[in-house]
């Protein structure tokens, strides 16, 4: 189902725009006005990442509005409910993204059958390699939810099909190796990269990890399906603020 | 353990796709060494020539004496070189290292023992290293910073999380996915994503091969009953495996902090406060809130302060192969300073955790019982923290007057 | 050495007429176990239960690429139980007193190595013991203070003289003179009088007996140059005794302080300042003036800070049996500096000595030219000099925050 | 010829009485006005302490008076300068005693050679048993000094012979096991160490290491020849001063 919207978009656009939150971070409030700006400047995706103690995969940035928003309190549950108003208040498709303790302690099933209720379209765990599934793409699924992998540089082709074959909605490819929010080199390393990824699966593709400017989505053009735009979403927001967001993600953007 | 590193709930790898590769690659690794004929003793002959295995046991005649029970033996890890059985497990990875052909190691580290003992190897083996050292750490455990830089190692202050070693193991983590194609994880203890549990506890396991052949030799039979502190579990894996398929029976002592019951404290298997849950890339009991965030841990002992432990150590608790007890920081104390003052080894706070479970147990016991117990580490490295436990004036007052003299 | 416990025309015995009784108790109780066969093997198990001798020797070959000349290994007495190659003697000094049934040990400290090592040996024994420590030393080592009090000895800090090492020696005589039925003196080091020199060294010959043998077995010949730092003369008797009748150059390196044309130093051979005296007890080369007073002396490694030697090398100065040379304070601190980046090994500031000196002359030699260096002891213990050497600014942050903690 | 001088006196006296100070100490005039209240106060016999570094046999009191004497500048050739001055005012015997490394140093027949022409009468030097004497009671004995040596407790009667026979003038018997200075029971046990020291020779004997107040003196009364006092007359000097010297012994020898 995720697929075919984006499929749908793509028939429109080029390149399709995904941004991330950090649920809870700097408040539940600040979230909501930030979606509203996002889906306002045009964005077609939003991962909305519930926050988790130990981010093994999050660099400084994301790292620290985990933090920030588990000090202000923000459980689990709080931020469920919340994803649910924006799935149901905005025309975007919201994903989750978390660690896999904060799914294994609520339930994969129970998890599952929330994200369902609460009309999210995928969930994205980066620590929950295929080896480790144990049912829960199945899970996922069996109830209309994208369970989204990731492709890195160093994925053989071996194992890219594997992935691609458990996947759905998209594949993400995280551009290089190293954790979000630092800088990346949109080489030609990158591009054969991408053609490698596109080559392992039918499932369009969201490239992450490090876009921060016009040229860098512009380099994407062509070569992938989704921009994503995480940490620096982030820092223009504790730097401009929620309005900040807006301007800069329509700059990013505007043709 | 099964093939994706299980050991039954326990283990695993939950990592992200990037470093799959680079656990692949340990893997081989790994295995192709145990296949190799000639590690092992390559290993031993590392050990015994640059630090001092095999490490003697130590009969405690007069601790025996005093306690009224079963006879007691010590195994020495603290006569290591850099002071406790970390080592065992830095020089065996800086052998795969080599093999490997990276240039680069990286560590995390809470007390500062697994730090100094990595930055040891990094310069003994010519690699570049960085440490990665919870800020809160850093300030607790400066004589080890001092002693990494001297070494050669970057150490990095981690300003994140709790800022103590589950923070570290993160940032180790971040820093390895940027790097995994120079650099090595020199992980600490036996947890981590597979193979670290099976790899940390393949070279600790020196501790009890040879410990059960000294108690053989010197006491013509094997103990009734093994104790060894619980942080991570690589010292307690060391030397419970000498004695696995013995009717010995194994006893993990955990830290109890102010008390069980008032929550501060890093018990994961002796009571019921952990709970199942994967996070640092396995899955084992950890001391986590009912949304699976984990908690602060607390313990005198900076290395035993984890709110993970050894997913071996979990299924050992399962299977009832290890009996799991903790010990309170005061009860630790008074076991620290029994220990110095009766047989004049000082045991690192750690390793007194399991001084204070068998000194509980030893005097139930009678004359001909035998028990073993585990001196992971030496003391005299953590003299600010012991004594900042006994709380001695004098002291206070030599720090007081060292910080005059600098701002003179 | 002849009856009188004179080397050449060094040694002797110049004790007030009241330990004259005592000294000869010690002299028959020292004959007896030398000609016990049984005393050795006696020793080397508790060596190898308590401490973990024999300690490897390392080759350290990174140091040995870095200074592009003779193969340098390195005796590891750093691994002994309570970090230096003090616990050789008073372990030994241990099992005398229980021969002789005395029930309390008195020792002079100056680094505070000796006093920690004999109040370990006390606390083992099961003896009374206390430890005269000149008070500028209390102040300068209180984490061996603090060590010595936690293992049960009174340390009791000498006001008197130049508050040093020299003089605790002074009060500990006092102590015995006034105790000689129930106590005995564990003289620390080489020195004192007669049979203090022989017996320190016999003790300490376990060092050069194991490492000739380890040498032979690893490297197939014997050393060309054994190099060991000189204090009292201890550690380097020790390591010297295994290659007397060999054709090994033998090099004592003695604390250069400031340098020798300063004035401020504590070199006693290897140059002319020093002259022929009586003090403390035996004849030997002090630091004193034209009166025939005590200097005061000056080295960064309290442990090397004497006004005397041991007879027996003043007399092995006399043959040229044994060269020695000096090395700076700012050699050794960069000699230290390099040992542990490159090696991984932390000498003690006294033992660095050793080492500077050997580096200075093991890029002359050639390639198949072997030198052996006598680690005495580790350095961590010395942190709170090490770390001022080093002037590093991070540390002096840490204390000056300790401190206001304890302000608090 | 010291003996002999000490035997006439106990013609008339049964106890002579032996003081001690340190040369130097506090400085050498004050020196000189002591013995001149010794003498005045009718002591018999003056023991000159040439300081020493390292005074291994005596206890708190002398050796801090050692140090402050040697800090306080007083170099071996004036204590011997004032040694000889005092000899030549006062007629009362002098002994000098100082530790070996002082004579070794100055040259035994050097030193030996100065003291008899300062008129002293004999050395006492504690840390040289007969062992390491070296020809040095020989040198003495040339030169009509007197020899002194100790007993202790812990002789035995064979090495209390040997002693007695290398020595001269009296005999300094050490009324206990221990430094100088601190409190010594004035027992039966010292009453039969004494007659001990007295069966092992015909030389007079001199009792020192603890003797503080009249009592002390009146129990060596017939067990000893002469009573020494040494910290207890510093003590003294310290407290109260030259003129409390005076009065102190005074006080101690009054009939
Ligand atoms: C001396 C010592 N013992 C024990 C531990 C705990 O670790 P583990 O449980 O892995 O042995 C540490 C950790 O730093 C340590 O330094
Ligand atoms: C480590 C170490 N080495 C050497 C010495 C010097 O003593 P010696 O010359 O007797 O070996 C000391 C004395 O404290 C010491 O602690």
């Amino acid at each position: 189902m995720l697929e075919k919207h984006l499929r749908t978009k793509l028939v429109d656009k080029d390149l399709l725009l995904m941004t991330h939150l950090v649920l809870g971070y700097p408040d539940f409030e600040t979230c909501r006005k930030t979606v509203g700006e996002m889906v306002a400047a045009g964005v077609d995706l939003i991962e909305l990442q519930i926050p988790f103690s130990e981010p093994m995969a999050d660099g400084p940035v994301i790292l620290r509005a985990n933090q920030d928003a588990l000090a202000a309190g923000a459980r689990v549950e709080a931020c469920l409910d919340v994803a649910a108003e924006l799935a149901a208040g905005f025309d975007v498709p919201f994903l989750i993204m978390t660690y896999f303790n904060i799914v294994y302690r609520y339930g994969v099933e129970r998890m599952a059958d929330r994200l369902q209720a609460a009309g999210i379209a995928g969930a994205i765990v980066p620590d929950l390699p295929p080896e480790e599934a144990d049912g829960y793409p199945e899970i996922l699924r069996q109830r209309g939810l994208a369970p989204i992998y990731l492709f890195s540089p160093t994925s053989t082709d071996a194992r890219m099909a594997r992935i691609a074959e458990i996947g759905e909605g998209f594949v993400y490819c995280v551009a290089r190796k190293g954790v979000t929010g630092a800088a990346t080199t949109f080489s030609d390393d990158l591009a054969a990269y991408l053609a490698r990824c596109r080559r392992a699966t039918r499932l369009p593709l969201a490239v992450g990890f490090g876009v921060r400017e016009r040229a860098d989505v512009e380099f994407l053009r062509g070569k992938a399906d989704i921009a994503v735009v995480g940490s620096e979403t982030l820092r223009v927001l504790d730097t401009h603020g929620v309005s900040g967001v807006g301007a800069f993600l329509r700059g990013l953007i505007a043709a | 353990m099964d093939s994706q590193g299980y050991f039954g709930r326990f283990g695993g790898r939950f990592i992200p796709e990037v470093l799959v590769a680079t656990f692949e690659e340990l893997d081989r690794a790994f295995d192709e060494l145990k296949r190799d004929p000639a590690f092992w003793q390559e290993y031993v002959d590392l050990m015994s020539t640059y630090s001092c295995r095999p490490t003697p046991i130590t009969y405690a005649e007069n601790l025996t004496r005093h306690l009224g029970g079963a006879r007691i033996y010590i195994k020495r890890e603290d006569l290591n070189h850099t002071g406790a059985h970390k080592a065992n497990n830095v020089m065996g990875q800086g052998l795969l290292v080599r093999r490997m052909g990276k240039s680069r190691v990286i560590a995390e580290t809470g007390a500062g023992q697994h730090g100094v003992a990595t930055a040891t190897m990094a310069a003994k083996f010519g690699l570049e290293c960085t440490i990665y050292m919870g800020e809160v750490d850093v300030e607790r455990q400066r004589p080890n910073v001092f002693w990494m830089e001297r070494l050669g190692a970057t150490v990095v202050p981690v300003d994140t999380g709790t800022r103590i070693l589950k923070d570290a193991i993160n940032e180790a983590f971040r820093d390895w996915v940027a790097n995994m194609d120079t650099t090595h994880y020199v992980f600490g203890t036996a947890c981590g994503p597979h193979p670290f549990p099976a790899l940390v506890s393949y070279f600790q396991s020196i501790i009890g091969v040879e410990a059960r052949e000294q108690m053989l030799k010197s006491t013509g039979r094997l103990p009734d009953r093994v104790y060894a502190c619980v942080g991570g579990g690589s010292n307690a894996m060391g030397i419970f495996q000498g004695f696995m398929q013995d009717d010995v029976e194994l006893v993990g002592v955990e830290a109890g902090g102010h008390g069980v019951e008032t929550g501060e404290h890093a018990v994961r298997l002796a009571a019921s406060d952990a709970s199942l849950g994967v996070a640092q890339g396995y899955k084992t009991f950890f001391l986590q809130d009912e949304d699976g965030q984990m908690r602060e841990t607390h313990s005198v002992a900076a290395g035993l302060d984890y709110v993970g432990v050894s997913p071996i150590l979990s299924s050992f608790k399962e299977s009832g192969r290890v009996r799991f007890e903790s010990a309170t920081d005061a009860e630790v104390v008074e076991a620290l300073a029994l220990t110095v003052r009766k047989e004049g080894v000082i045991p690192a706070l750690e390793s007194a955790h399991a001084f204070a479970g068998a000194f509980r147990e030893a005097s139930q016991m009678s004359n001909d019982e035998i028990i073993l117990i585990n001196q992971s580490g030496r003391g005299d490295k953590d003299i600010f923290t012991i004594a900042d436990a006994f709380d001695d004036p004098k002291w206070r007052d030599f720090i007081r007057r060292k910080a005059a003299q600098y701002d003179a």
